[in-house]
């Protein structure tokens, strides 16, 4: 498969991993932060991880939009079925993800609500289209990458005046994340040498949105590609940042990203959504403008104002280390619930659920956990 | 969630820009896709699939830059080793 | 008295629908037994018309083994529930290096469900046992009411004999042991997906459905002494690598280079975000056999139309956490774990 | 390794719910099978984990029968599924004359089942089971979605050999042959239908549900010679009766007076415009022997528990047309036919 | 069963049927026509004709409401659950009655449609409560009665203010049926020595309304009972008034009938239906003054004015006689289809379908048939 | 179709003339029914239950003379025949 097969070339992935042995300085240490899922799935899927020198280590950021999703959000969408007998449509992903008190939309599902496994907003426009006697609900979830096909979706549901369709949006903007994670100082901080940066978040947005990072926090970004290669050659290039003591935001996943991003995505973006003025994430709290809703203009599309529902004040896991994981604090393996009380199979957070969450690649990832107690 | 696959344009249709839709390939397997987002595209070129969207174009050159890139990165070493099987020991 | 001087109007099988009748257990079911069951499947027990099949065993221990099949949907590329609903049986039968004998067969069939589909269901059914050489001695109809069922419902249950000196089971893979697979994982998991609209995507990918009992006669004439052998259906190679490294309290090794899969089968899980080795499969079996033994096996697998593709793909190691532990292309090492959640959506 | 060691959390048997992830194949399945199923089950077979029983069988020749429960509601008086999966399949195998040996049983659930539901019906079938004196040595669970299925389907399939010397089959009925029954007859059926919310009926008549193999077995000591034995369920005595003399090219000849039926079974149809010929039963048997042997069955039958009510309803005659004849309460005739199109929805 | 064991005893019967084939005067033919398919049944269950002299015979007459629907009824029906989606409810007895093109309620329901075998109307009244999303349409059919529960039923309706609950009334009245057979004259008329009249439409209307079988045409009538006693009392009642030249209403079911009826119900009665000018019967064609429909004050209940529906004219399956022996004019075993293509699960003609139907009973009987060709 | 069968009041619940129910009882086997057709019946009264309805009263002494009718009707001929058993011939 082409532009696939080429960037998981092993011979040159040993290459690579040797060329990075060859480069780090072995009187320091290289923390690198991958701020995205998606990287520490690659890393934990090739084994990347054990391919690099030992002074060279990958620490999981926040970058999974289902493990940052705070339980009120699912609470909410939840209530929804309840009380307002909605068809709840989302993608798979969300579906294990815990809320309050042990739910999951799966149990929900199971308990009687009519919730939906799609895989394109495209579906939910198909079912709102198909079945005009149910009151269908995307749950929009997503960084950038995944917010311009809820766009089209409003923008389309309009168009064909749909009467039954609404959007629940959870999407999450990536910088504001970084710099929170950045801005922790003291005990509470976490050291990081480099960046990883989320290539496809940037094929929306272009790289530029991560300058602040070299220019306000002194730390080199390089925007990295998905396969395995991509990040092996992005670890390099922050190596060779870090030797040189240059800080810059790199791009090595030129092949899909520029320096603008997707203008006509952020157009049509810009067209439905407003950002909020502040959004829970979990792990880190409320940040400010870090999160979308939709525009006044797109107000009869919302469902958090079409169906209105109360929802208490969720309270995570007890023991649950998901918001020291998500800043880079801690490893799961820190965490007393990794792996007894908290497996992929009953994950107690949602570190745990997507395959992205950085306890459930360490999960899967165990035989070689030196810190593990399960070992 | 941010699973974007890389695949080629094998059909264009066109009716209104809002709804456009192509087929891609990606190793036998076909599906049809909307390029709202990348109203541009064309047969042949590769496009970035994610949840049933064409998100960006890949440029071909770019990725022939990277794994150049990637070649001399490495060719210095390659060569020292003499050797291109060579296994880098794992951590 | 022929059965069709029973009926006043014969079955219609162009445009007839399943109703309650044909599970009230009168002359209506009679009808659509004699009609479309019996006639298909034409064989002296069924014709008897007993509640039950008598028939003699040659001496040696017999195992048995129960599907429900429950495929959505019915009919797929490379098969339908019918021909499924007796591979998979025949399959598990036949992994304990039995000879299958007979198989049992009971429908829940919906309020509706066109007759036609029936009988198509039905024809495969039949053909697949008479290719398999296993007859279908005994069934049951049960209709249920629309909305209390999905078209077909199909359980077999089969039972086979263990020829002498065979002692083939889940637990007794032994450190040292190696492990084989028939060829490509992931087809029939991968076909069944490509049928869902919502999915929308398309593929030449046919179900890998086959009956294994030729091939497997063959593995242990050549090596009598196998150890395990199942097939890796729900779940995939992943699970079933799983379940048999905790029977026998062993650890696994596996190479991915080696696995077979289609280029097909790989694109179709890039875009689904899946992995081929949690796919299920209806037409491949895991093997483990004494190391010396290996290449043996896999020659006898290799010179059969069924494990052409035939690879060994690992080791069994010790680990008394029972770990089923992947080397990835790259060299480095993954938990292949058990398939957590759901992967795909009824595929057997 | 125990079993429970693999899963980090206990199945919730108090509020849970069958899920799409417990028939994945993944760890969700094996828990709810080791949990759940295993533990009510426990049995050598089962615990091993294979995809299949091994064991041995006595010498002999072999039956096999299989049947799907789909009953509604699930839990009833006198029974529930569980039970009744276990009765149901036995009895077809003990109506050849056989000794069950082992049942195969195949779960299709529906999801959002309470596992409480579920567990209560596994301990049934278990009890059932060992009071049978078999073993549930294989299974299978399978999820469907909601709105696919109805709670729960099982489908039980059963082996047993056949002693010696038996022959027992539904076309050996013989003119002059008499027919007898081991007591009152449509007790399931009309236990099933006061469960029905919209027939709004109350009575405290119980399912019938037993296993008959006990009764049969002592039936087959006394006389050997026993030509037919059939149990009478969906469609009743006169389906029953029908399917028999049409086995065996023969009449019959019942008188309607002889024939047992409760006082409460016989005034909820009056009330229901039913007719307890028609209405199932699901621990009645119709057997059919030579007329010099009919006292000697009758006898033995009624020193049975399940057979105190036992009665000779009628006997065999020549009748090539195969009608089953009813002399009535007013020494008219009229013919017992096969029920036409659906009496009772949804009882076995 | 109190009222049920000591009508159905044998040594009665016996003697009863002794006593009549002692008192019927062997130089005459008794052609007892049973207006009411309970009769039937009941002559069949029990094997009442068999316990008659030679020359007394039963006719069996029109009187079971299943048979003489048309089956353009059962189209409209059908059509209505097509067209406008609603929820059928219906007696038991109409499911396998054969519309046009070989439709039933029982394939229409495996097809698809929304139809539900109740018991009660009662049990429609819960429907339409627990399912206020589905319009709900009661198919009353039946004679006198069984109109007065679908009365019961207008009349909650209305009180409760079901809005999604309404009736297609399909009862008639059985004394104009009876007067248009006996008024059948000629070759096309039936030749009759009394009638058995249909009780349980008298617990309703009394036995007045039948006066007019004696005075106007010269027939004696026997309100008779339909346990077998019953029967067999009424026609050694009739024979008496045939032997003594009587010819009056007389009534053998007086522990449940009176000379007027149940009061209070025909007051519900005409308070929810007005008469129908004509309404088509099957076999005896379009009768006036024979069947009901609501009353304007509730037309809104009315299923035939809130769903409208075209039915084309229907054709009766060719060959069929059910009018021939709906009108005593011929015996099912005088029908070529009868037990080669029509049987009870073929039925051809509504006539094999009922359990009261003369063709059902026939077939039940076959056995014993002399004029079978089966035999 | 106008199945109706006679079955005792056990129990009358009053609410409403319009949707009073009873339960009645037959062998052993009760189920609730409308009243709203019979309004005055009590408890230990016989009705005629059709389509979940009592449709009417039983009258013990009409039942009475009924069967007083139908021994005298054949009292006759028992004494003629002097043996209750003798089975009439069918026709
Ligand atoms: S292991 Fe589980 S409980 Fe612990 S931090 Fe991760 S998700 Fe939370
Ligand atoms: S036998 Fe059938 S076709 Fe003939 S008259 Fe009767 S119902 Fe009609
Ligand atoms: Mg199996
Ligand atoms: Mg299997
Ligand atoms: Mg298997
Ligand atoms: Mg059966
Ligand atoms: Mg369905
Ligand atoms: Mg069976
Ligand atoms: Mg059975
Ligand atoms: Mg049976
Ligand atoms: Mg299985
Ligand atoms: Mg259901």
């Amino acid at each position: 498969m082409k532009y696939i097969d080429e960037f998981r070339d092993q011979r040159l992935a040993r290459q690579l991993a040797a060329a990075i042995a060859a480069e780090v300085d072995p009187a320091r240490q290289y923390r690198l932060m991958e701020f995205c899922g998606g990287h520490t799935h690659a890393i934990f899927r090739y084994g990347v991880q054990q391919l690099m020198p030992p002074n060279l280590r990958f620490v999981h950021g926040p970058g999974c939009p289902v493990c940052v999703l705070p339980m009120a959000r699912l609470d909410q969408a939840m209530a929804m079925t309840r009380e307002h007998g909605v068809t709840l449509c989302t993608y798979g992903d969300l579906m294990r993800v815990p809320a309050s008190g042990r739910q999951t939309l799966l149990k929900a599902k199971a308990a009687g609500a009519d919730v939906r496994m799609i895989y394109s907003t495209q579906d939910v426009l198909r079912i709102a289209r198909d079945e005009p006697e149910r009151q269908v609900v995307f749950m929009a979830i997503g960084f950038e990458t995944t917010t311009p096909p809820t766009a089209v979706a409003i923008l389309q549901a309009r168009a064909e005046g749909l009467k039954n369709l609404s959007f629940l949006c959870n999407h999450v903007l990536t910088p504001p994340a970084l710099r929170a994670i950045l801005s922790l100082a003291g005990p509470d901080g976490v050291r990081l040498d480099g960046i990883l940066g989320p290539s496809h978040v940037s094929t929306v947005i272009g790289t530029r949105p991560y300058e602040f990072v070299p220019n306000q926090f002194g730390i080199p970004v390089v925007i990295a590609g998905f396969e395995p290669l991509d990040v092996m050659q992005s670890a390099l290039m922050l190596v060779r940042q870090i030797n040189d003591g240059r800080r810059e935001v790199e791009n090595q996943y030129s092949r899909a990203v520029g320096e603008v991003g997707n203008t006509r995505a952020l157009e049509l973006m810009a067209r439905v959504f407003v950002t909020r003025p502040s959004f829970e994430w979990r792990g880190l709290g409320f940040l400010p403008e870090s999160a979308l809703a939709l525009a006044d203009d797109y107000a009869d599309l919302d469902a958090e104002r079409r169906f209105p529902v109360r929802v208490e004040t969720s309270h995570e896991i007890k023991g649950c280390e998901c918001p020291a994981i998500l800043r880079g604090l801690k490893e799961p393996t820190e965490c007393k619930l990794f792996g007894t009380v908290c497996t992929p199979d009953n994950p107690m957070g949602a570190c745990m659920v997507s395959s992205e969450g950085a306890c459930a690649a360490y999960w899967s990832h165990r035989t070689h956990m030196p810190s593990s107690g399960r070992n | 969630m941010c699973l974007a696959i890389p695949a080629r344009v094998t059909h264009v249709t066109r009716i209104d820009p809002a709804i456009d839709t192509a087929v891609v390939d990606l190793g036998g397997v076909s599906r049809e896709v909307s390029i709202a987002l990348v109203p541009e595209v064309e047969v042949g070129d590769y496009v970035l699939v994610h949840v049933g969207y064409a998100l960006n174009r890949i440029s071909e050159e770019e990725a022939q830059e990277t794994l150049k890139l990637m070649a001399e990165m490495t060719r210095l070493l390659d060569e020292e080793m003499g050797n291109a099987d060579a296994v880098a020991k794992p951590a | 008295m022929t059965t069709r001087s029973r009926f006043s109007a014969r079955l219609d099988l162009e445009n007839g629908r399943v109703d309650m009748s044909h599970g009230a257990g009168g002359r209506a079911m009679a009808q659509l037994i004699d009609e479309l069951f019996k006639q298909a499947l034409d064989n002296e027990w069924l014709s008897q018309g007993n509640d039950q099949a008598l028939f003699s065993v040659p001496p040696g221990r017999l195992v048995m083994s129960t599907d429900a099949h429950v495929v959505s949907p019915l009919f797929f590329p490379g098969g339908d529930i019918g021909s499924l609903a007796v591979h998979g049986t025949i399959n598990d039968v036949a992994m304990s290096g039995a000879r299958p004998l007979h198989l049992a067969a009971s429908f829940v069939l919906e309020e509706g469900f066109p007759l036609a589909d029936l009988a198509r269901i039905v024809a495969s059914l039949a053909q697949a046992a008479r290719e398999a050489g296993v007859a279908i001695v005994t069934g049951d109809t049960k209709v249920v009411e629309r909305g209390k069922g999905d078209g077909v419902f199909i359980t077999t249950t089969g039972i086979g004999v263990v020829p002498e000196g065979i002692a083939i089971s889940g637990d007794r893979a032994r450190p040292g042991d190696v492990i084989l697979i028939n060829g490509h994982i992931g087809d029939h998991g991968i076909a069944i997906l490509s049928q869902r609209e919502n999915l929308g995507f398309e593929t030449v990918i046919q179900s890998d459905s086959a009956a294994l009992h030729g091939l497997i006669a063959d593995m242990i004439a050549a090596v009598p002494d196998i150890h395990c052998l199942r097939d890796p259906t729900r779940g995939g190679l992943a699970t079933t690598l799983n379940e048999l490294a905790q029977q026998s309290g062993v650890g696994m090794r596996i190479r991915e280079t080696d696995i077979p899969v289609r280029e097909a089968v790989s694109a179709a899980c890039e875009l689904l975000g899946l992995d081929p080795a949690y796919v299920a499969n209806e037409g491949k079996l895991v093997a483990i056999c004494p190391a010396d033994r290996a290449e043996t096996l896999l020659a006898t697998m290799r010179a059969h139309p069924l494990g052409a593709q035939a690879a060994i793909i690992g080791e069994v190691v010790e680990d008394p956490l029972g770990f089923v532990q992947m080397q990835t292309r790259f060299g480095g090492e993954r938990l292949l774990d058990w398939l957590a959640g759901e992967q795909l959506p009824r595929i057997c």
